[in-house]
C-alpha cells in the first residue's frame, strides 16, 4: 500500500504514544476546536510562562493523524515564543498545502506529516490542533496576526 | 429471473469505467451520501439542454413550451413513483431545503397572524404560540433538526425528542405527545442506524393529538416502495441525487389542503398572482413555493432517474438492497472487535450498515478501504447526535444499492480486516 | 479581430442545430430569461458525473476528494470574474434565492436578537426595528421586490422606493434615504427596460446613511465585465444559468464581514460546527449558507460558462450586445406603431429591449413572431410594477446574447412587420 | 402561415368586436381573473335573473385569445343556468386539452378557439373569461362542483 507515506511509523508511534496528552489546570485561554465532518475534537490551553514563552496542554479524540499531529505539537510548541510557534502554524500549512518542503528543524517529527499533503481530506485532521493553539496564543497574548 | 442482474446496470454508469487509487476496481459504498448516475439520466438532461431549453412556465415561443411541458411532465412522473398528485409536489434544491420550506411556513405563518397580514385559509394550522411543542426523533439528519431547533428559538415553540433503544430502534414511550404537541418529524430511514422506523405507530400517537406529521424520506424513497396514499403523514421531503438523480434537486410532497394553507417561503417571480409595489398576492401551489427560474433540466433527469428504477422495479430494488445487507451483517459479525451500530439484524432496517472497530478510528479505516478502492463514509454523517448517544465519536458506513453486488460485500470485510492488519489490532 | 465570430460561437452551442415550428431557422431572443448551453458547459457537467461524482465535503474517499476539489475549484473561477475571493461566494439554486437570503437574514437576525438567542458578531446590522426603511426601485424584478415585502409584513419595517423617470430612469431624488435607512436593493440592469442604473450614485447616498447597498446583477454579470472591488456595493446577486451555465445555481457575493455577521437561513447538515439535540453551532462563510448536498455538478458547469465568456472577453461581449442593441433600436424606430419602453438610445443600456406594437397584444406579437421562428418573451416579465408605471399591460422583449447577430435584428423586425400586417395594423 | 389556424377570422372579428363588454351595475358576485404570466385581466360578474339563469358582464384587458374568448363566452353564456354554463366551461376545457372534439351546439363561436390547441402557452388565455365566470357562478349560486 502507498498508505506508509501518511502512516509513518513515526506518525503511528505519536498516536499509539501521545506526549504531553492531559489538560494542565493553569490556563490564560482555553479553546475548543472541532472538524465538523468527522467529529475530531480538541481542547488545548496556553499559559504565558514567566519567560515570555507560551506553555500548552491539551486533550482530544480522533483519529490517527489528528492525534499524532497534536502530540508532535506538543513536542515543537510547548514552551516556546508566540512567533516561534505561529511561524511553525504557518509552516505546517504551507507544507500541507505542498507550497513549502518540509523543514525539520520547525517542525521535528511533524515533517513526518507531509505524507498528509496527498489526502486533502485529511489535511483538516492534521491542522486541527494547529489551528486551536493560534487560536488560543492569540487570545493568552493579545497578539494579532 | 426475479434479482437485479448487476453487471447490466453497472454498465449503465459510466463511472464504472474508471479506477480509483493505484488502479483499483471502484466498490462505490456511499449511496447512502449521493449515488451515482447512469446515461439514462445525464442523456435526458442533456436532451433538455440541447433541444429544449427555455425558462419554464414563462414564455410563449416554442422552447419555452417545450421546456415547460418536459417540466411538468417530470413532476407528473416523479409524482406518480409516490402515488400522488403532480400538483402536490414541490421541486426544491434538496431534501433540506424542502425540510426548511415545512418549518419556515410555521415561522412565517406566526409572523403573519401577528400583525394581521393576509394569511392563506387554513393557515391557523401552521400558526405557533409559545410553548408549543415540536418533536423530532434523536436519531435524525441535521437537516430534519436544525431547521426545527431554529424555528423554536425564533418562535418560543419547545423542541422534544423521541429517544432511542439500544439496539437502535425509536423509543416510542419515551415521550408523551401532548395537545401543544403541533408537528412531529421523523425520518423514515435513518441514514446512520439504518433503521426503519414504525411510521404508522408514530402517525397514530401525533393524529391522537392533532399533529402534522412530516416524514424525511430522504433515506426510503431511493430504495423502497413508498406510496403517499398509505402513509398517512402529511409531507414528505426527499433528495434527488440519492436515487440515481442529478444533484441540485430535491422534492416535497404535501397534503393538498395544508399546501393551500401555507404562506410562501421564498419568494419572487414566478410564484406570484399579482403584484404591486404595495403588496403581492400568489399563485396556487406548487408554484407557490417555487421561486425564479426552477431546475427544469434536473426535474427532466429525475423523471429519467424514476423511469430507471421503476424499470427495475422498486420492490426488487429493496429486496436486493436486503440481501447485500444481511450478507454484509453476517460479514461484520465475523470479524473480532467490529460493532454495528444499529440493528444487527436485517430487519426492519436498510442498507446503511454502520460500524466501528476497536481501537481504530472511523478516519483511518476509511482511508484504508479507500486505499483498496473501496468508498465508505466516515464521520457522524450529519447525525451527530446519534454518535453521542452511541458513546462512539464517529463511525465507518457503508451503503449498498442497486449497482452493488456480494463481491463488495466480500470486499468490505476483507478491506476492514486489512485495516485491523495494519493497524496491528483485532485478532 | 476585435469582434465576435457569431458564426464560430454558434457551433458550439447545440440547440442551433434544431428548427423551430415550420422548420425555421431559431432566432433565439430570449436570453434575458434563460441563455442557450455550449457544449463546454455540457460537457464539464457530464465529466464530473461521470468521473468525479461524490457528496461534496462529505467523504474522504477518492471520488469525495475529488468532486470536492471540483467544486471548490469552480467557486474560485467564478470569484475571479467578478474580482472576489472564493469564500465571499456563496452558491444558492438561483438568484432569487440568493436575494432571498440576504433579506431572510435580516429577518433571522431580527427575531433572534428579541429573543437573546446566540447571534454572530456584527449582526446588529441585520437587526431591524419597527418603522426601519428598506428601499428598492420601481424597476425591480419581482425576485427584489416580494422578498423585501414579506420582510417588512413581517418585522413592521416600511417599504419605500425609488420611481422612475419617463424616460425609464431611476429618479434618484423622487425620494430621501434617511437615518431609518437600513437597505438599499437595485438592480444593475433593469430586465425589461435594459436601463443601466448609476450605481455608484446610489451607493453614495445610502453610504451617507449607513445603509446596505444590496445589487441585483442577473442582468450585468452576464453581459459585461463586472468587478465588486470596484462597484462599493454589499451584496450582489445573479444566476448561472443567463450566463450559459446551467439550471440549478445562482450566487450570492457579500463582504465578507456581513457574511461572517448574519445568522443562517436554510439549516441541515454542512452548514454546521457542532450538533447537539438542544442547539447547535454553525459554520464560516459560505459554508454556513450552504445546507445539503450542494449543487456541485451545476458549479463546475458554471465555472465552465466563465471560462468559454473569458476566452471571449467580456469586454467584446458587451461591445457585441451594444452593437446590436443599437441596431434594434433604430430598427424599431423605424417601425410605425411601434414603442420601446425604456432608454431609446443605447446609453447607458443593455441589450433588454422591450416594445409595445399600437394595436396589437404582445402576447399576439409573440405569436407571430414565434411563427417566424423568433423566440421573444411577452408579458410583464417579472416585473409587473414597471408595466403599471409605464401604462402598458405587457410588453414584447427581445435579449440579445453572444450567439446573435445582425440577421436576428433584421428578422425581428421584419417579424414585427409581418405582424402588423397579419392583424391589419400599422401603415 | 399556419397560425390561420388558431387566428381564425371569426376569432379576430370578437377580438375586434367585443360582444357585451362592459360591467353592469347589478351583480350578485363579481371575481377578478388574472394570468399571472402575461397580466392578461377580467372582471367579472354574475347576477341571476327571475328564471334562474345568470346573467353575465365583465370588463378585461389581454390578447386577441383571451378577448376574443371572453366575446364568445358573453355569446353563449348570458342567461343560462350554472349547469349549461358548467357543462359549456368543461367542455372548452376538455376541448382544448384534445381530450373531446369541437361541440358547436354548446360552445357557438367557440368551437373556433380550437386552433389554440396546438400552443400550450394560449391555452390560459382562451379559459381565462370561462374559469372567471365559473368562479363567479359558484359564488353568486352557492353551488359546489
Ligand atoms: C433582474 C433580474 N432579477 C432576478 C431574476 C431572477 O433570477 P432567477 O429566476 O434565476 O432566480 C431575473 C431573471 O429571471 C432578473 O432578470
Ligand atoms: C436522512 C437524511 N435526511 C436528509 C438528508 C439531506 O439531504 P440533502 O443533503 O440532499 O438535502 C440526507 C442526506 O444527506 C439524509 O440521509
Amino acid at each position: 500500500m502507498n498508505l506508509e507515506n501518511m502512516y509513518q511509523e513515526i506518525i503511528l508511534d505519536h498516536y499509539k504514544h501521545p506526549h504531553g496528552k492531559g489538560l494542565s489546570e493553569n490556563f490564560a485561554a482555553e479553546v475548543h476546536h472541532v472538524n465538523p465532518t468527522c467529529g475530531d475534537e480538541i481542547t488545548l490551553r496556553v499559559t504565558p510562562n514567566e519567560d515570555g514563552t507560551l506553555a500548552v496542554s491539551y486533550d482530544n479524540q480522533g483519529c490517527s493523524i489528528s492525534q499524532a499531529s497534536a502530540s508532535i505539537l506538543f513536542d515543537q510548541l510547548n514552551n516556546v515564543t508566540f512567533e516561534t510557534g505561529s511561524s511553525a502554524v504557518d509552516h505546517i500549512i504551507a507544507m500541507l498545502q505542498r507550497a513549502e518542503e518540509p523543514n525539520e528543524e520547525v517542525l521535528g517529527d511533524g515533517i513526518a506529516l507531509v505524507g498528509v499533503a496527498q489526502y486533502p481530506a485529511r489535511v483538516k485532521c492534521a491542522l486541527l490542533s494547529w489551528m486551536a493553539w493560534k487560536d488560543a496564543a492569540i487570545q493568552a497574548t493579545g497578539k494579532g496576526e | 429471473m426475479t434479482e437485479l442482474d448487476v453487471a447490466r446496470i453497472r454498465a449503465d454508469f459510466p463511472i464504472f469505467n474508471r479506477t480509483v487509487r493505484n488502479d483499483r476496481r471502484l466498490v462505490y459504498l456511499d449511496s447512502g451520501a449521493t449515488s451515482q448516475k447512469p446515461r439514462q439520466v445525464l442523456d435526458a438532461e442533456r436532451d433538455f439542454y440541447e433541444n429544449h431549453n427555455a425558462a419554464v412556465h414563462r414564455g410563449a415561443h416554442q422552447l419555452a413550451e417545450e421546456a415547460t411541458d418536459a417540466f411538468e411532465a417530470a413532476r407528473a412522473t416523479i409524482a406518480r413513483f409516490i402515488g400522488a398528485q403532480p400538483d402536490d409536489i414541490v421541486f426544491t434544491k434538496n431534501a433540506t431545503e424542502a425540510l426548511n420550506l415545512v418549518s419556515y411556513s410555521f415561522l412565517n405563518a406566526t409572523l403573519k397572524a401577528a400583525r394581521s397580514k393576509p394569511l392563506p385559509i387554513g393557515a391557523e394550522r401552521f400558526v405557533l404560540q409559545e410553548g408549543d411543542e415540536i418533536v423530532v426523533t434523536e436519531m435524525e439528519h441535521h437537516a430534519n433538526l436544525v431547521p426545527w431547533q431554529e424555528l423554536c428559538d425564533k418562535t418560543g415553540a419547545v423542541l422534544r425528542w423521541i429517544g432511542l433503544t439500544d439496539d437502535g430502534r425509536l423509543d416510542l414511550d419515551s415521550i408523551e405527545f401532548t395537545h401543544r404537541t403541533k408537528v412531529v418529524s421523523l425520518t423514515h430511514q435513518s441514514n446512520l442506524l439504518g433503521t426503519v422506523n414504525d411510521v404508522a405507530a408514530v402517525v397514530a400517537k401525533a393524529r391522537a393529538v392533532d399533529a402534522l406529521v412530516v416524514l424525511d424520506a430522504c433515506q426510503s424513497v431511493p430504495h423502497m416502495p413508498v406510496d403517499v396514499s398509505e402513509l398517512g403523514v402529511d409531507f414528505i421531503a426527499w433528495s434527488g441525487h440519492k436515487m440515481l438523480g442529478p444533484l441540485g434537486i430535491g422534492c416535497l410532497w404535501g397534503r393538498s389542503e395544508l399546501l393551500s394553507a401555507m404562506p410562501p417561503f421564498i419568494t419572487g417571480g414566478s410564484m406570484i398572482e399579482t403584484v404591486h409595489m404595495e403588496s403581492s398576492t400568489f399563485a396556487a401551489p406548487p408554484k407557490r413555493f417555487e421561486a425564479g427560474v426552477p431546475m427544469a433540466a434536473q426535474a427532466v433527469g429525475l423523471a429519467a432517474a424514476v423511469d430507471y428504477l421503476n424499470a427495475l422495479g422498486m420492490d426488487k430494488v429493496a429486496a436486493h438492497e436486503h440481501r447485500l445487507t444481511q450478507l454484509a451483517l453476517e460479514g461484520l459479525a465475523g470479524i473480532k472487535g467490529v460493532r454495528v451500530i444499529g440493528p444487527t439484524e436485517a430487519i426492519e432496517r436498510g442498507s446503511a450498515v454502520s460500524f466501528v472497530v476497536e481501537g481504530l478510528h472511523p478516519h483511518d479505516v476509511g482511508q484504508i478501504l479507500d486505499e483498496q478502492g473501496i468508498a465508505v463514509r466516515v464521520g457522524h454523517h450529519c447525525a451527530w447526535p446519534v454518535c453521542r448517544r452511541y458513546n462512539v465519536p464517529a463511525t465507518t458506513r457503508a451503503t449498498f444499492y442497486i449497482y452493488n453486488d456480494d463481491a463488495d460485500v466480500a470486499a468490505l470485510v476483507e478491506g476492514i480486516k486489512a485495516a485491523q492488519k495494519f493497524f496491528g489490532v483485532g485478532e
